[in-house]
Parts: structure tokens; C-alpha cells; sequence
């Protein structure tokens, strides 16, 4: 058997392989084969993922990270791009989010999808989804990484609009297209300036040369600024941070298992991923470290502050989603790398989990979303509602629960990092504070109280086995995924970092903040461990549940009377800040109407079409002309061919005379 | 006895083929017309082999006099076919009369 | 005045004035029966030049296969005269000059390039001890693949003609 | 005069052809004869027998008939290519004798050794084919000159006919020239001297029956004779070709059909039968006298029916053709003469049984039908002319390994 880093492309070829088995022939085929091919062909892929692990740590450190190159595929002078991938601690840990939870989440929604038409499209879809997204995470490139960039970005679009008949679908799948485009504008320009200043794609010599370059202090712009600042934009795009988060919540219109994987657990984060795999850069390029920060914190807290009184299950998980991206670029954007990208791990799982339970809810409800129609489903789906249980808790940064550690690693690197930056701290703590409140609120007002929708109309019921394992499984997950941390608890080692520790120790700052984490003033365990209980996160965690419990268990009139109190306020958050309403009177309506006006009438039907019909004009006069010539008198054909003949003589056997 | 000159042949040659070309435009029967282009092929056949002898050696000319009676056979078979088949339409011998394929 | 240049002279004019004949008879079959005249002399032209088997493929094929299918046509058809019409000047005004100039012009260089040819070698006759022979290797070994290909050029030419002429009823 | 002095080929030629020609035209008289007799006999009737004894004089008769026939032209008719035509079909079924060798090289003429024959090529086969290809004008001119509907169809049929018999007939003969490995008729028949077992002669009859079949099947086709005699078929189409002819034009037709069979049977001969080469073992000496012997009988026979029989005009002219056969008896037992006669002598007797062959098919098979003939041709006779050669070009192949 041949060894898995050898043949790295079989990988995302294998969901490929799937999607289009499934897209050419699944048309006509039962679920149960649709099945077969889409599941089977990703969990094939995650077996070859967990192989690639495990020759991968076989590997001594000096051999990693594995670069291969499989093919040429541009070659355009001094440019190449070949088809090559690069696997280290990063890819490896990206690898196994992507392929498990995506497999957990196919699984799932052949419970979710079963009774929805297009079935097998959606598999097809979910496996070239699959493919585009391995290929971002293990591109050797930064161009192949925008073929899967863009890739994932169509899938998006597609799965998006998968309930095509429905407008509100679709727009939203073109709105989240196109603004991710927006962004995807500034990444395009990013790789051809990177590769103008490192004339190279390739991320070993990029990184090489970055590593030469000295470091480009707050304030200095320098083409790494630049570059860094552009890819930047993409990856705002991509991860829904401000200005560009509007797609995401829209986003929510296509089928739950694609939110929980494509618009929380995976695609999302591709940004986040982008950010740490040019880690490098971003160290020599301090100004766009701040702005990382910046953009993380701001949308962290201002995503969340939305998410308070929305009132659609999914739509708050989107926005805590959006947020919860917030607090990944603000550990990149302090310097700690692998705590951002630890929490995408842990918040792959429990956000996920959220989604699919909210799935599970909705599935229960027949179809509704609003929390206010619902209320005392504890009892109704226990499997449900603990799982989700358990999720909450752990966004919510409870001690113990994945999000505890990742969000605790993040906001400690905030606090006293290298590049510690106390406002966005305050910010962070904020947020946290505002995410447990409204997940609480969530789960308080979707499980507990009194029924408030109508027994006879909805016949509330658990999901199927197949929609129910996945939950479990990723609540386990959700719960254990951080103990990777455990022993900081107690001042030990901090083991996902020392993991990933090859890959970022290339970046000073990583260092350090790793390092800063690994000791921090040797005081007792006890009181390591005393403080991280009392750390702010948590106290601020507390908060938040205990006035969610005030506000939902306690007295449920509260809210009405806080919101008719702050009116303006909370109708400013219910329309989400008018953001979108901004857009589209200060971008779309002018853009349109340049389009229409100016583009179209004048550009397009003067210039464009003159010209061509111009160019066929003079050609059909010339051939009026020249047809003239074409008497259909055969014998003035034959006459022709002797003067094409005679001149041919006379050319030829001149000219030869002539050398004669 | 000493032979003939090849440049004797060459000129015949080249007379006839001339001879055909003038025939070739100046004919108005399909048929005469197809007669004409065999003159022509003839006049080459007979440069071929004329240089062949003066050559001497391997009698390559030859060969190729024999590929250009190949090609003739075909021409004319396919040649007069086309012309049935154009003069049942036509009810016409005449080329001129043939004049659709026109501007 | 040797007995070849003789033979040579009297082909020489029957094929010119067979060519000639094929222009101006305007039955058609009498220009069949002009053409036939030049082809045979060509073929005793080839006899003097040594190429017997040349010659006799000359007239197997060309005046008993070809010139039969044309003449076969002619009744078919029956041809008639050919009337004199004049609709294309350019055939009018172009075509006889050009013709007449093409003539001269290959003429001219023709003779000057049997000057630049190797001069006839003496003896009327071929080289090889069986002309036949040679060129039967030439054909089978040399040239056996071009031999191959205008087998399948017949072919096509046969269905072609058979597709072609078949009165489809 | 020294021009011809310088070139006494060209008088031994003239004078081969002088006597050949002689010798086949009073040939061509007597196989009507000949035809008329033998298919009197199949359908059990006597034939000619009043002019002169056993109608011998009829062929003669005929001729002067047809000379002093009135010679009709049509007046529609192409006048030049309607004289032309029967021309051109006499002189080139003629021209094609010109290749028969009769006999070995043994004659000397003039200082010039030359064999029976009034040429010698070295693809004498090709060139006989040449020229019966040519051989369709004569009919299909005849045919189109006449400007009138049955010769109209004649000519198109024959010409039809010949074209597509030719293809099987040259096909047919391949496999002997792949034997033979030449091209030239003298060698070719060489190619076929020896022996098996001391006694079966080598002809290419043997191991090319199935050629020699096809061959004579397709030369009865290309010679218009019945069973394949469309082309004049008097119940469908009067006269065919010739119905517009008359007189000498139409003589020059008859004798230019019979002397395609000759030239055909003469091919047979050659081409399978070996030609010259006497079938009786070489070491024996008595077939030397065979020729005369049988001359000598021949005239002594017709001496007895002379003086018994005939009466009359009959007895002088017997007289004179026994005298005659008598001496060319004696003269044939004369030594030196005797080797020369020797090839003639078998040549012209396989000839002889060939056109009786000819004659015999005439006398029982019935006519074809067109399509038949057609069908005949290309769906038969073509195929099984092509396995044969396929076949033969194996053998050889195996055999020159």
C-alpha cells in the first residue's frame, strides 16, 4: 500500500469523485445509493485523513512540513504554479475538522435532507463543497488556494440557493456571493502583488523571503502591509467580519446541516485559516496585526450585541457565529496563532453542534424557526436539548467545556500578549459577556417555560437515529475538545500549542505568546487554578447566564417592559443597525443606476455594439463587392485557375531562373 | 542508334498540357471539359517519364506516371458521375448553363 | 533522320493535332476519338522512351477503361453538339491568352531545363536488365505504402461514383 | 532503299506479317466453315455441301457476296466515325496476332534469327490485353455512328459486357504470370516445358484449372460468343451493334469476331495449354514424324474420296487440296524441315480444339439473360478469378520460401 503522503491528491479528489458520481447519475437513484457514493466517498477521505496523521507523526520534525508537487499547472515564464500540496501541524488539524465534521454532518442530514426534493443535488453539492475545501486547506499555494477559496465560495452559493423556488433564497445566495467577491477582489490583487514582490506562490518561498524582510513597525506601510492588508480583505469577506458580515446571517435561508457546516464549522473560517497559514507575514506586518485585532474585536462585540434580541433560532446562532470569527481574528490578530486557531477547532465543534441541534429543534417544530412559537421542548426531545445543553455551555466559555479553553487562551493573549491591546480586551470580556447571555436566552426560550405553540397544529418529535448520533458524538466533542488545554489549568503545558508550536515558532510573536502561556509566574497549581476559575471570562459568563435566567425563568415580562424602556435601542438592534438598509441606498442603488445609465445604455449600446456591428458592416460591403467576382460561370473559374497558374509559373521558374 | 533528345519530349509535353489548358476553358461540354483535364495529366505523364530516362537509374518517374493514372481513373469515374447527376437536374451538357453557385 | 526521330516526329503530330481536334470538333465524341488518338501515341512515345509497360498501362487504362467510360456516357447521354455560347468574358477576354502565354512560358523553361538535365543517355532502353522488374520492386517495396493508399483513393472514388450516379427511386 | 538495308528488321517483319496475314484470313474463311459444319453435325444436319465438295468453297462464296453486296449507309449516321468503327474492330483484333508466337526461335530470315511470330516483347501478355481493351470501340462506335435504337443498345451492352469480362479475364490470367514470373509469351511458355513423373507434361492447365475455367468463360464473354452474345441478340435487339451494317462493313464485324476467338484460343494455348510444346515425351523420336504422318493419312484419305465419291467440279478441287496435303506431308518428313514444323504443328492443334470448344458451347448452351450476365460476371466469375489468385500468390510464396 502505497503511503498516503505520496498520493495527498487522493484526498479531495475522493469527494470529487463523488459529487460527480452523484451529480451525473444520482438523478435517478434512491437515497439510500445517493447515500452510498456521498457519504461513502467522505468517509473514505476521512480514513485517508486519519492515516495522513498517523504517517505524519511517525515523521521525524525535520521532515515536515510534507511538501509534494504533483503536477505543473501553470507555467507562464517566469510564473509557475504547480498542483502542490503542503501539509504541516496547521493542515493537519484543519484536515481533521474539515473531513470529521463534514462527515458527522453528512450523516446527519441524511436525517434533515430526507423528505427534501433535489436530494442527490444536495449531496453532489456537499462533496464538491468537501473538495474545494480540502484543497484550500492543503494548497501549497496561494493560487490553488483561491481555487478552493472560490470554490468553497460557490458551493456556498449553491447550497445557499438550494430551495431555488424560494426568492429570499436565492437572493441570499447571490448576496453572499457577491459581497464575499468584494472581498475576494482585494485577496486576487494580494497573490498577484505577492507574487510581483516575492515572484513566487509558493508558500516555502514566500515564507523564506518574509523571514528576510525586516518588520514593518505600527504605522509604516510597506508592501507587506499592503499585501497582508489586501489578503486581509478576502478573508473579511470570506469570514464574514464587518464591513462584510451582511451575507451570513441571510446565509441561513439554505438547509441547516449546510449552516452547520458551511456557514459555521468550515467555510467560515477558511479566513481565519488564511490569516495563521500567512502567519509569517502578518508578523512583519504589525499595522495589519492591529487591524486583524481590531476588525476581530469590534465585530466580536457587535455581532453579539444583534444577536440579543433576535428571535429566529438560526439567525442568532449566525450572529454569534459571526462573532465568535470576531474573537478567532482577534487571537490572530494578538499573536496567538494557535489559540485562534484552537478555537476554530473547539468552535467548529460546539457551533456545529448548536446548528445541528437547532436543526434537530427545527425538525421537531415542523418547520418553525421562531423561538418565540416555542418554549418546554425540554421534555419533548431530551436528546436535543441536552446536546444543546452542552454546546451552550461550552460557547458560553464555561470551565471544563471546549470554548472555555480556546476563548480563555484568546483573551489572555489579549490581555498581557505581545501585542496585547487592553480596549479590545475590554471588548472581548464584553462580548463574552453578551454571548452567554444570548445563548441562554436561546436555550431558555426554546426548552424551558410553558409551550407557546399550538399542541394539535405542530406534533413535536425526536430526530431519527441518523441525525442524533452526529449530535452526540459532536457533543462529546464539544465538551472534550479543549482538554487538549487542561493542564494550564493547573500551570501545565498546553499541548494543541506545543502542536502547533513548529509551525508558528517561525513567527516571533507566536513564540512569545507561547511561550508567555507556557509560564506564567511559577506560583502553586492551586492558585493557577483558582485563577483561571475566576478568570473574567467566566465571571463574565456568569453574568451573562444569570441575567438570561433573570430575564426568561424568572420574570419573562422583563423583556417586553426593558424594550418598550430603551424603544430606539432595541429597535436599532432588531434592524441589526440598519446596516443593510445603508448598503443598499449608499452601494447597490447608485451602483445600479451607473450600470443601467451609464454602463448599459451609452457603453454598451454606442460603443460596444458599434463597433461590432460596424466591423460586420464594412465586412458584408466589402463581400458585396468582392462577390461580383463569383459569376457561378464555371469556365471563368477555369480561367481564373490559369491565372493563378500563370503566375505561379512565372513566379516559380522566374525566380528559379533568376538564381540559375 | 542514338535516341531522341528528352527536351523533345519535354516541349510535346508541354504543348499538349498547354493545349489542354485551352481546352479546359474553352470547351462548354461537362464531358469535353473532364477530357481536357485527362489531356493535361497525359502531358504530365509524358514529362514524368521523359525525365525519368534522361535521369536513367531507378525508374522513380515511372512510379509516379503509375500514381497519376490512379488518380485520373478516379477523377474521371467520380468526374462523370458528378456530371449525370448534374445534367439529369440540368437537362444540359453546357457549363454555362450551370451557373447557380453564385453570389 | 534515324528511325526513333522518325517514329518520334510522327507520334509528336498526331498528338499535337489530336489535342488540337479535341478543341475544335465540337461533337463530343469525336473529341473522345481525337483524345484516344493522342493517347495512343503517347503510348508509342513511351515505347520509344523505353517505358513498354508504362506504355501498355497507358493504353489498358487510359483508352480502354477511361476513355470507354467517357465514351459510354456520351451514348448514354447522347451528347449532342455543343452549342457556342459566350457568357463569361473572363474565359473570353483571359482564357486564351493566359492559355497561349502558359504554353510558351512552360515551353521555354521545359527545354531549358532538359538543357540543365543529364543528357538522354545513348541507347533507347532502361538501365536494368528488366525494366519491368525494377519497377515492380520500386512499387511493392519502395512506394509500397502511396501503392496501398491509392488502392483505398479507388475505392472512395468507386462508392463516390456509385452514390453519385444511382438514380435514387 | 539503303534506308531499308540499313534496317533489314523491318523486312524480315513486313515479310512475317505478309504471310501470316495470308494465312489467318484464309483461316477466319474456313473456321465459319468449320462452325458451320460442326454445329450442323451437334444439331444433327449436314450444313454446307453444295458448293464445291463438302461446301469447302463456301467461305469463298460468302466473301464474293458480301463484295458485291450493295453497301448501305444510313443516312442519319456519323458518316466518318460508321466507317471507322469496323476498322478499327478488324485491324485491332488482327494487330493482336502479331504477338502469337507459333513456334520456337528457329527460323532464320536475312541473317536474322527470329522465332514464329512477328514480335517478340518482353510484356507481350500486357500489350495483347492492351489491345483487346481497345477492342470495345469497334462495337461501341458501330453502335453510336449507326444513330439508331438497336445498335444504339448493342453497342452500350457490349461495350458493358467487354468492359466488365475484361477485368476477370486479365484477373484469371495473373496466376499464371505469377508462376511464370514473366511477362513475355515465349518465356511463359518455356516456363511450362518438363515433365512430371516423366510423363504429365508441366501446363499451367494443372495446377491453374480453376484460372484456365474463368479464363475461357470470360474470353467467350469478351468475344460476344453464345452463351454471352447480348450484344447481337436477334430476338431482342435485331442485329445488335452491326443491324445498321452491311456488305463489306459488316464482313469486317464477322471477321473480326472470329479472329478474337483465334486470338483468344491462340492466349489459351499459350498461357495454359504450353503453348507450342508437344505433349509426348522428348525422348521418344517418332512424334518428329507425327505432322507428316498425319499429312500423308489426311491426303490419302481424301484421295479415296476423291476417286469413290466426288463427282465432278468436286473431283478436280479435291484433287488439288489432296495433292496439296500430300505434299506438305512429304515436305514436312524432310529432315531439316521436320524441328520447325514441329511447334506449328501442336500449336495450331490445340488452337483447333479450342474453337471447337468454342463452336461446341455455341451448338448446345442457350443465351443469358442481361442482369445474369452481368451478375455472372461480378458476383462470380470476379471472385472466384481473385481467390485464385490469391491462392496461387500464397503457393508461390510458400514455394520460393
Amino acid at each position: 500500500m502505497p503511503k498516503i503522503a505520496d498520493i495527498l491528491w487522493i484526498i479531495p479528489l475522493l469527494p470529487l469523485a463523488g459529487a460527480a458520481i452523484n451529480g451525473f447519475f444520482g438523478k435517478s437513484w434512491p437515497n439510500s445509493r445517493v447515500n452510498a457514493v456521498g457519504i461513502g466517498s467522505v468517509s473514505l477521505t476521512f480514513l485517508a485523513v486519519l492515516e495522513l496523521v498517523r504517517e505524519f507523526f511517525k515523521l521525524p520534525l525535520a521532515q515536515t512540513p510534507i511538501m509534494k508537487s504533483f503536477a505543473p499547472w501553470l507555467v507562464a515564464g517566469s510564473f509557475r504554479v504547480d498542483f502542490n500540496f503542503w501539509v504541516d501541524q496547521l493542515t493537519i488539524v484543519m484536515l481533521l475538522v474539515v473531513s470529521g465534521v463534514g462527515l458527522l454532518i453528512h450523516i446527519y442530514s441524511t436525517g434533515y435532507m430526507a423528505h427534501e426534493g433535489g436530494y442527490y443535488r444536495f449531496f453532489c453539492y456537499m462533496n464538491l463543497f468537501m473538495f474545494f475545501m480540502l484543497t484550500l486547506v492543503m494548497a501549497g499555494n496561494l493560487v490553488l488556494m483561491f481555487v478552493g477559496w472560490e470554490g468553497v465560495g460557490l458551493c456556498s452559493y449553491l447550497l445557499i440557493g438550494f430551495y431555488f423556488l424560494r426568492k429570499s433564497a436565492i437572493d441570499a445566495g447571490k448576496k453572499a456571493f457577491i459581497t464575499t467577491r468584494i472581498g475576494d477582489v482585494g485577496f486576487t490583487i494580494g497573490i498577484l502583488l505577492a507574487f510581483w514582490t516575492f515572484s513566487s506562490v509558493d508558500f516555502g518561498t514566500i515564507f523564506m523571503k518574509v523571514e528576510n524582510s525586516p518588520v514593518e513597525a505600527v504605522g509604516q506601510i510597506g508592501v507587506l502591509t499592503t499585501i497582508a492588508l489586501l489578503l486581509l480583505a478576502g478573508a473579511i469577506g470570506k469570514s464574514a467580519q464587518l464591513p462584510l458580515y451582511v451575507w451570513l446571517p441571510d446565509a441561513m435561508e439554505g438547509p441547516t446541516p449546510v449552516s452547520a457546516l458551511i456557514h459555521a464549522a468550515t467555510m467560515v473560517t477558511a479566513g481565519v485559516y488564511m490569516v495563521a497559514r500567512m502567519h509569517a507575514l502578518y508578523s512583519h506586518a504589525l499595522t495589519a496585526m492591529l487591524v486583524v485585532a481590531t476588525v476581530g474585536a469590534v465585530t466580536a462585540f457587535y455581532s453579539a450585541t444583534i444577536g440579543l434580541v433576535q428571535t429566529d433560532i438560526k439567525k442568532v446562532l449566525a450572529y454569534s457565529t459571526v462573532s465568535q470569527l470576531g474573537y478567532m481574528f482577534l487571537g490572530l490578530g494578538v499573536g496567538a496563532y494557535a489559540a485562534g486557531i484552537f478555537h476554530l477547532m473547539t468552535h467548529a465543534f460546539f457551533k456545529g453542534l448548536l446548528f445541528l441541534a437547532a436543526g434537530s429543534v427545527i425538525h421537531a417544530m415542523g418547520g418553525e424557526q421562531d423561538m418565540r412559537k416555542m418554549g418546554g421542548l425540554r421534555k419533548k426531545i431530551p436528546v436535543t436539548y441536552w446536546t444543546m445543553f452542552a454546546a451552550t455551555l461550552a460557547i458560553a466559555g464555561v470551565p471544563l467545556f471546549s470554548g472555555f479553553f480556546s476563548k480563555e487562551a484568546i483573551l489572555d493573549a489579549a490581555k498581557d500578549g505581545p501585542h496585547a491591546n487592553l480596549t479590545l480586551w475590554v471588548l472581548g470580556i464584553l462580548g463574552a459577556m453578551l454571548t452567554s447571555f444570548y445563548m441562554f436566552r436561546l436555550l431558555f426560550l426554546t426548552f424551558f417555560g410553558k409551550q407557546r405553540y399550538d399542541e394539535h397544529k405542530v406534533h413535536v418529535h425526536e430526530s431519527p437515529k441518523n441525525m442524533l448520533v452526529p449530535l452526540v458524538i459532536l457533543a462529546v466533542l464539544a465538551i472534550g475538545g479543549g482538554w487538549f488545554a487542561l493542564p494550564t489549568m493547573i500551570g501545565g503545558p498546553d499541548h494543541f500549542q506545543n502542536f502547533l508550536r513548529p509551525v508558528f515558532e517561525a513567527a516571533p510573536a507566536g513564540t512569545a505568546a507561547v511561550a508567555e502561556q507556557a509560564n506564567t509566574e511559577p506560583v502553586s497549581p492551586g492558585a493557577v487554578l483558582v485563577r483561571s476559575l475566576l478568570a473574567p471570562g467566566v465571571i463574565v459568563a456568569l453574568i451573562g447566564f444569570l441575567t438570561a435566567w433573570w430575564f426568561y425563568i424568572r420574570r419573562p415580562d422583563v423583556p417586553k417592559k426593558l424594550a418598550q424602556s430603551v424603544h430606539g435601542l432595541y429597535t436599532l438592534l432588531l434592524n441589526k443597525y440598519y446596516v443593510d438598509e445603508f448598503y443598499l441606498a449608499v452601494i447597490v442603488r447608485p451602483l445600479l443606476w451607473i450600470s443601467t445609465n451609464v454602463l448599459w445604455h451609452v457603453v454598451d449600446e454606442n460603443l460596444i455594439d458599434g463597433a461590432v456591428n460596424g466591423a460586420g458592416h464594412t465586412a458584408r460591403e466589402i463581400g458585396q463587392q468582392a462577390r461580383q467576382l463569383q459569376s457561378g460561370n464555371t469556365r471563368s473559374y477555369a480561367a481564373w485557375v490559369i491565372v493563378g497558374a500563370v503566375c505561379v509559373t512565372v513566379l516559380v521558374l522566374g525566380v528559379w531562373g533568376m538564381v540559375r | 542508334m542514338n535516341a531522341v533528345p528528352t527536351s523533345y519530349f519535354l516541349i510535346l509535353s508541354a504543348i499538349l498540357f498547354g493545349l489542354g489548358v485551352i481546352a479546359f476553358v474553352f470547351k462548354r461540354n461537362i464531358i469535353t471539359i473532364l477530357m481536357a483535364i485527362e489531356l493535361m495529366l497525359n502531358a504530365v505523364n509524358l514529362a514524368f517519364v521523359a525525365f525519368d530516362r534522361a535521369n536513367g537509374g531507378v525508374h522513380n518517374g515511372w512510379v509516379f506516371v503509375f500514381f497519376v493514372i490512379v488518380v485520373a481513373a478516379a477523377e474521371a469515374a467520380v468526374g462523370l458521375a458528378v456530371a449525370i447527376t448534374v445534367i439529369r437536374n440540368r437537362q444540359s451538357l453546357n457549363v454555362e448553363d450551370m451557373n447557380l453557385l453564385k453570389f | 533522320m534515324t528511325l526513333p526521330l522518325i517514329m518520334f516526329f510522327a507520334c509528336a503530330a498526331i498528338a499535337a493535332i489530336g489535342a488540337l481536334l479535341v478543341i475544335f470538333l465540337r461533337e463530343p465524341i469525336h473529341s473522345a476519338l481525337a483524345l484516344i488518338l493522342v493517347m495512343v501515341s503517347l503510348a508509342v512515345l513511351y515505347l520509344l522512351l523505353g517505358a513498354e509497360f508504362i506504355a501498355a498501362v497507358q493504353i489498358i487504362v487510359y483508352a480502354g477503361a477511361i476513355m470507354v467510360l467517357f465514351i459510354i456516357v456520351i451514348m448514354l447521354l447522347n451528347a449532342g453538339e455543343e452549342e457556342r455560347t459566350n457568357l463569361s468574358k473572363m474565359a473570353r477576354y483571359a482564357g486564351l491568352p493566359l492559355g497561349i502565354f502558359l504554353t510558351l512560358d512552360l515551353v521555354y523553361w521545359l527545354s531549358h531545363a532538359a538543357h540543365a538535365a543529364p543528357a538522354a543517355t545513348g541507347a533507347v532502353g532502361t538501365v536494368g536488365a528488366d525494366p519491368t522488374r525494377d519497377l515492380a520492386f520500386l512499387l511493392f517495396r519502395s512506394y509500397l505504402f502511396p501503392f496501398e493508399i491509392t488502392s483505398i483513393v479507388i475505392l472512395i472514388a468507386l462508392l463516390g461514383a456509385l452514390v453519385l450516379a444511382k438514380r435514387d427511386s | 532503299m539503303e534506308f531499308v538495308a540499313q534496317h533489314p528488321i523491318l523486312v524480315v517483319s513486313i515479310v512475317k506479317i505478309v504471310v501470316l496475314l495470308f494465312v489467318l484470313m484464309t483461316a477466319l474463311a474456313y473456321l465459319t466453315w468449320f462452325e458451320r459444319k460442326v454445329v450442323a453435325r451437334i444439331q444433327s444436319r449436314l450444313g454446307p455441301l453444295y458448293v464445291g465438295a463438302h461446301g469447302l468453297l463456301q467461305p469463298l462464296a460468302d466473301g464474293l457476296k458480301f463484295l458485291f453486296k450493295e453497301d448501305l449507309t444510313p443516312p442519319a449516321s456519323d458518316k466518318f466515325v460508321y466507317i471507322l468503327a469496323p476498322f478499327l474492330a478488324l485491324s485491332l483484333a488482327l494487330t493482336t496476332l502479331a504477338l502469337i508466337p507459333f513456334g520456337p526461335a528457329t527460323l532464320t530470315i536475312l541473317g536474322q534469327s527470329t522465332n514464329l511470330g512477328i514480335t517478340n516483347s518482353s510484356i507481350g501478355l500486357l500489350f495483347v490485353f492492351a489491345i483487346t481493351s481497345v477492342g470495345v470501340y469497334g462495337v461501341a462506335l458501330a453502335g453510336w455512328s449507326s444513330n439508331s435504337k438497336y445498335p444504339l443498345l448493342g453497342g452500350l451492352r457490349a461495350s458493358a459486357q467487354m468492359v466488365s469480362y475484361e477485368v476477370s479475364l486479365t484477373l484469371s490470367v495473373v496466376g499464371v504470370v505469377l508462376l511464370a514470373g514473366t511477362l513475355n509469351l515465349n518465356d511463359l511458355i518455356y516456363a511450362q516445358s518438363g515433365r512430371w513423373f516423366h510423363y504429365i507434361p508441366r501446363w499451367n492447365v494443372i495446377p491453374q484449372i480453376v484460372g484456365f475455367i474463368c479464363y475461357f468463360i470470360s474470353a467467350i464473354a469478351e468475344t460476344n460468343r453464345v452463351p454471352f452474345d447480348l450484344p447481337e441478340a436477334e430476338t431482342e435487339l435485331v442485329a445488335g451493334f452491326h443491324t445498321e451494317y452491311s456488305s463489306f462493313k459488316f464482313a469486317m464485324f464477322f471477321m473480326a469476331e472470329y479472329a478474337n476467338m483465334i486470338t483468344v484460343s491462340c492466349l489459351a494455348t499459350i498461357l495454359f495449354l504450353g503453348g507450342w510444346l508437344s505433349p509426348l515425351s522428348s525422348a521418344w523420336r517418332w512424334p518428329l514424324y507425327l505432322p507428316g504422318a498425319l499429312l500423308l493419312i489426311g491426303g490419302v484419305a481424301l484421295v479415296y474420296d476423291t476417286v469413290i465419291l466426288q463427282r465432278g467440279i468436286a473431283r478436280i478441287q479435291l484433287a488439288v487440296i489432296s495433292s496439296i496435303a500430300l505434299a506438305l506431308g512429304a515436305i514436312c518428313l524432310i529432315p531439316s524441315v521436320m524441328p520447325i514444323v514441329q511447334g506449328p504443328f501442336w500449336f495450331l492443334l490445340k488452337v483447333v480444339f479450342l474453337l471447337f470448344f468454342y463452336v461446341w458451347t455455341r451448338g448446345t448452351l442457350p443465351r443469358f439473360r442481361y442482369d445474369q450476365l452481368m451478375d455472372f460476371g461480378w458476383k462470380f466469375l470476379l471472385p472466384v478469378a481473385l481467390a485464385n489468385l490469391v491462392v496461387t500468390s500464397f503457393v508461390v510464396l510458400v514455394l520460393n520460401r
